[in-house]
């Protein structure tokens, strides 16, 4: 993990809400994994205070060297909007890589299915390309409220990755959630899957019920509000279950963001 | 800028010398492990571990932390691996720097602190022991030990009596009058205060109409405490001689220099870890730097040389 | 958004209804003639003038504030032009608002305060009167009335009997027990308890090694108070069912929101009018469209409905 | 006095420290009179969260009508330095005009001599042209730590006013006070003078005990850390005489910034 003052070197906007931004941080992006994250500034002062985590979207590559790295953010309250207005030239203090990673499928045979509803598609298409580099089929649904809403259809495409679209809306591919057309596709699956999501918590937890009912592997990458990023704070604890039997809290930023889905509790022990 | 010899940033906490007065408050390092990875902790003061209890304690459950404007709110529960594993697990990686190490603790019953404080007392790398008062006593019908002077007292003196080792008392705002708590910290055998703890605080999500925190209120930290914490150690310095520690919303050099000047020796760096996780390290050269621009040869200097204005 | 009749954001604070819930805190809008250059008075819900007292008082010498990371401190020293000459000079100009003015008054002893209201109680144009009790009480060793339930109770019975007017007291944060103090301006006699005024705080110029203020500390408002004045009324709402005012450190509607739905049935804007001056009759528009877009016909829906998480 | 949104106009540095933030405000720069301040945001959010006090430096003219001002800023601290970054196209929340204005001489024949230290300079070069129309004789002192602390020379030299400069440091001008040089002047004159002075307090008592052993009128103009720049929050006061031979308090955003000298007390009455 690097502290690192990282001068901004592109903005992009994908639509009137999400935006690109590419760093020039060569350190970072060779130890990135596909599903870590950064803790990134939205100022340089005590407004907003915390950094605010952001997956690592791609690695930029220059002569097939990683230099650089991007997020895709959302924006959504004031860090993100703060974010939205940052141009090429102004420094950002980032932290990172920081948390785990999405590991392939433990089985070489097995296709990989990525699940993901909105900004959650951030973490996946760098996941993808390694999928594919690793020999595994590879297929990706993605979810969201509105065509605005569906991201990373094009980085998909570009892998040659196939791409099934749901929107809760109906504006753009399937009118409807995301995890009845998953399902839809695993009734006429018959090989070795592994899941893979990302994205709002009901979305996840209805993964995972179709992955569970079907013995298949799932990892999830979960949110959190996090004040650290590197595990000091246990602000961003998950409960999860333990060697022992019980549980334990997990942090999602350490021991996170992605998990085995087999070791959440998706219900709070103490309910 | 003359050239001179490097300013000696020693101070002493009492009996314990540090090699400087930046050290890292409890709850915002962990034990340590990680920001190891960003700060050489052999550069800094001290580190004071997150707190800890007789028992492996699981915390509150989420959500812990809230946003505020120039601030946020925990409420993690003290969760913490229990003494015995701090002891095994986490002291030996510890003792690897040359920086003070102070362990933190806590305790719902006198009887807890006594005995933290005991097995503590045995860890070689622990050089001092820093009382989180700031928790209810669930004996005395969950008031805080650290709003009542009696039993701070009490507390503070079967710590005291279990280890010879420094025993600092942290003393939480929230309290009419805290010149009071300090002196009966004093009288219970402290060799130093430590001010302050966070401060009460609550948030709300208008949609949801919830509070934000899953305990409904936390202890509020960060930039938006710094005068508060000022106020109050100008409070407790008036009420007691004992060397105190600065604690509340550090986040540059000068705050670090005002804190000493109204009477701090040492200070520590909470939630700014967070948000700036090299900012321990670089306020000590920066505080070296102030220092040889300002001919300070001895930060002993500095310490309590708040001009008061005349009376008028 | 649906094309809605306006929402309704009348209030009552006890007997006296408000056409909205915003109103300009004491001291940060003076007797309201050059704010009225800004913000038409008559879209707010009222205006407190700055705290009254029997005689002229002169203030404190300059330096009279001081900026923090968030927030401000003052120490004005409580500079007015004393009862009379508002009556005879200030009341005029305000009485030509459509809005309630209220009265914030002080005195060094229990029958300052008690005169100053019986003053008021004659003066047309003065719908409520609001205590502030964060002085400190002269014939009682100079500890604050508001920090001394017994005094505290004194003073309101006193005002109370003094006059007819709603009588609203002000509460002082920096108190170890807040519930306990809003029982003692209930039982008092109190009609709303405004909640809250500025905490104690200090800043230190570290070059000259002076304090910022010439009273060395001084009253600390603004947005870093925010979350322990919602605390402070969430304690406070709990501990009696008065009508509550909120305040501190409100610069959002999020902010106006959330005061209310932990239990106010107003606010008062303070330190926000010196930095964004036109805040308070803009959040009134945005109040309104608040409610239109949540469908929300009358504001009583809101005071106090938080949503308390279940225990586990 | 208006509470405005502006849009910045351009931004132009005079060397290292100061520089000039001129924006269009045909209303503000139609009520603004020499002397006067505004209150300008340093940032959108809490920190700083004051707003700066600055006096008009210079009204913006286009086809001889007023449309614009300009503030002429040193960066000394935390909102000045904000202010230093600021760009063309910024937009910065701004009251004013504020307070009261230079008068010119009660003697329509009197000489005007403007004594001025660093960036008390700013409101001068405005108060030199209405002095120059209304028909005074008009002459500058300038004093600064170093030739980067004497502004406004140029300013002058445009008017035709006649211009005296004096360094701490020599740098630049006469070596030592300019005061001294003030002295100096005023030994040689005969006519009637009337002084106007802005800068560091210690140079505007020096001056202003000049002035009084010569019986000559001086009006000063003041600085104070300001919360509201309006009167109402009581931050900025200075002890002036009062109409019962006693004492009060004024309000430096009010009844100043500029104020008639003899009226103000220099030591405050309690020591
Ligand atoms: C591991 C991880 C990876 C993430 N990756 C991305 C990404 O690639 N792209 C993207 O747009 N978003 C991502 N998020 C979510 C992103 O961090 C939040 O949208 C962002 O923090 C919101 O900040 P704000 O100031 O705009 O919102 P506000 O609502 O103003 O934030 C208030 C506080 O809540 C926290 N918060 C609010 N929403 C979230 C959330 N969903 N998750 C965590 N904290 C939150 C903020 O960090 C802040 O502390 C990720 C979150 C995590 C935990
Ligand atoms: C009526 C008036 C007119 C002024 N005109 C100009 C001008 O034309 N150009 C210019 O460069 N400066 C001018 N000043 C001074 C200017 O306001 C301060 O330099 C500025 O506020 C410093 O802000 P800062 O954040 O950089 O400094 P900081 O030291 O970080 O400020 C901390 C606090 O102290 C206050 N403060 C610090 N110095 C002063 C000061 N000298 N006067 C008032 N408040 C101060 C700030 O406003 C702030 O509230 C004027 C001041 C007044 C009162
Ligand atoms: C997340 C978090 C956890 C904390 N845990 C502890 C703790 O276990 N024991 C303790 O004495 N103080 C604890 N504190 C308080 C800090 O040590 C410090 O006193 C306080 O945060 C004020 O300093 P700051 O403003 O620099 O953060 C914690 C603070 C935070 C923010
Ligand atoms: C400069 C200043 C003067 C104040 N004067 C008074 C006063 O005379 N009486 C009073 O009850 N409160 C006074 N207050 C307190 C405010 O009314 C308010 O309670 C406090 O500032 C918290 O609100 P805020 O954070 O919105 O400013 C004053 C506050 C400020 C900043
Ligand atoms: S964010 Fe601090 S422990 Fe995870
Ligand atoms: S700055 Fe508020 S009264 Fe002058």
């Amino acid at each position: 993990m690097f502290e690192k003052r990282l001068t901004l070197d592109a903005v992009r906007f994908l639509n009137s809400r999400c935006f690109v931004l590419a760093f020039h941080a060569p350190e970072i992006a060779r130890a990135a994994r596909p599903g870590q994250f950064l803790m990134l500034a939205a100022s340089d002062g005590i407004e907003p205070l915390l950094r605010r985590p952001m997956a690592v979207y791609q690695i930029l590559e220059s002569s097939g060297e990683p230099v650089g790295f991007s997020v895709l953010v959302e924006r959504t309250g004031k860090g993100t909007t703060l974010m939205s207005k940052m141009q090429a030239g102004d420094e950002v203090a980032v932290l990172g890589p920081l948390g785990s990673s999405f590991a392939p499928p433990g089985d070489a045979t097995a296709e990989a299915v990525l699940v993901m509803g909105g900004v959650g598609a951030a973490p996946f298409p760098l996941f993808a390309r390694a999928l594919l580099e690793a020999g595994h089929t590879t297929r990706a649904f993605i979810g969201g409220r509105t065509s605005e809403h569906l991201l990373c259809a094009e980085d998909f495409a570009a892998l040659g990755v196939p791409v099934t679209q749901a929107t809760d809306d109906g504006s753009a591919g399937h009118h409807g959630l995301v995890t009845a057309a998953l399902t839809e596709y695993l009734s006429g699956c018959d090989g070795p899957v592994a899941i893979y999501s990302c994205g709002p918590t009901p979305m996840m937890r209805a993964v995972d019920s179709i992955a569970s009912a079907r013995g298949l592997p799932h990892q999830v990458s979960l949110e959190a509000p996090m004040a650290c990023g590197i595990g000091v704070c246990l602000s961003c604890v998950v409960p999860a279950v333990d060697e022992a039997g019980g549980w334990r809290y997990r942090r999602i930023c350490r021991e996170g963001p992605v998990f085995d889905a087999s070791t959440l509790l998706w219900e709070h022990p103490d309910d | 800028m003359t050239e001179r010899r490097p300013a000696d940033l020693g101070v002493d906490v009492g009996s314990l010398r540090l090699k400087n007065p930046i050290m890292l408050a409890s709850g915002t390092v962990g034990y340590g492990e990680e920001i190891g990875e960003l700060v050489d902790l052999s550069e800094l003061g001290g580190i004071v571990v997150k707190g800890l209890s007789l028992e492996p304690v699981t915390g509150n459950r989420p959500q812990r932390i809230a946003e505020t404007p120039g601030g946020m709110l925990n409420s993690i529960g003290l969760q913490n691996v229990g003494v015995e594993a701090f002891v095994r697990d986490k002291l030996p990686n510890l003792r690897r720097y040359d920086t003070r190490v102070i362990a933190n603790i806590w305790g719902k019953t006198v009887q807890d602190y006594a005995a933290v404080a005991a097995r503590l007392d045995q860890a070689e790398g622990v050089h001092a022991l820093e009382l989180n008062v700031s928790c209810p006593n669930i004996k005395e019908g969950g008031i805080s030990f650290g709003t009542d002077p009696k039993q701070l007292h009490e507390v503070t003196a079967a710590a005291r009596a279990a280890t010879s080792k420094p025993l600092w008392v942290k003393l939480a705002p929230g309290v009419t009058d805290i010149g009071l708590i300090a002196r009966a910290a004093e009288e219970g055998g402290a060799d130093a205060l430590s001010a302050i703890n966070t401060i009460r605080g609550m948030m709300v999500n208008v949609e949801s109409r919830a509070p934000m925190l899953s305990t409904v209120f936390g202890g509020y930290s960060g930039p938006g405490l710094l005068p508060i914490a000022l106020y109050l150690l100008f409070e407790i310095r008036k009420a007691t001689p004992l060397p105190l520690i600065g604690i509340g919303g550090i986040n540059e050099l000068e705050h670090v220099l005002q804190f000493m000047i109204v009477g701090a020796c040492a200070v520590q760096i909470g939630t700014a870890n967070f948000y700036d996780p090299t900012f321990s390290s670089r306020v000590v050269d920066e505080l070296a730097q102030w220092c040889r621009n300002h001919e300070i040869d001895s930060l002993a200097e500095l310490v309590g040389s708040l001009r008061l204005p005349r009376q008028g």
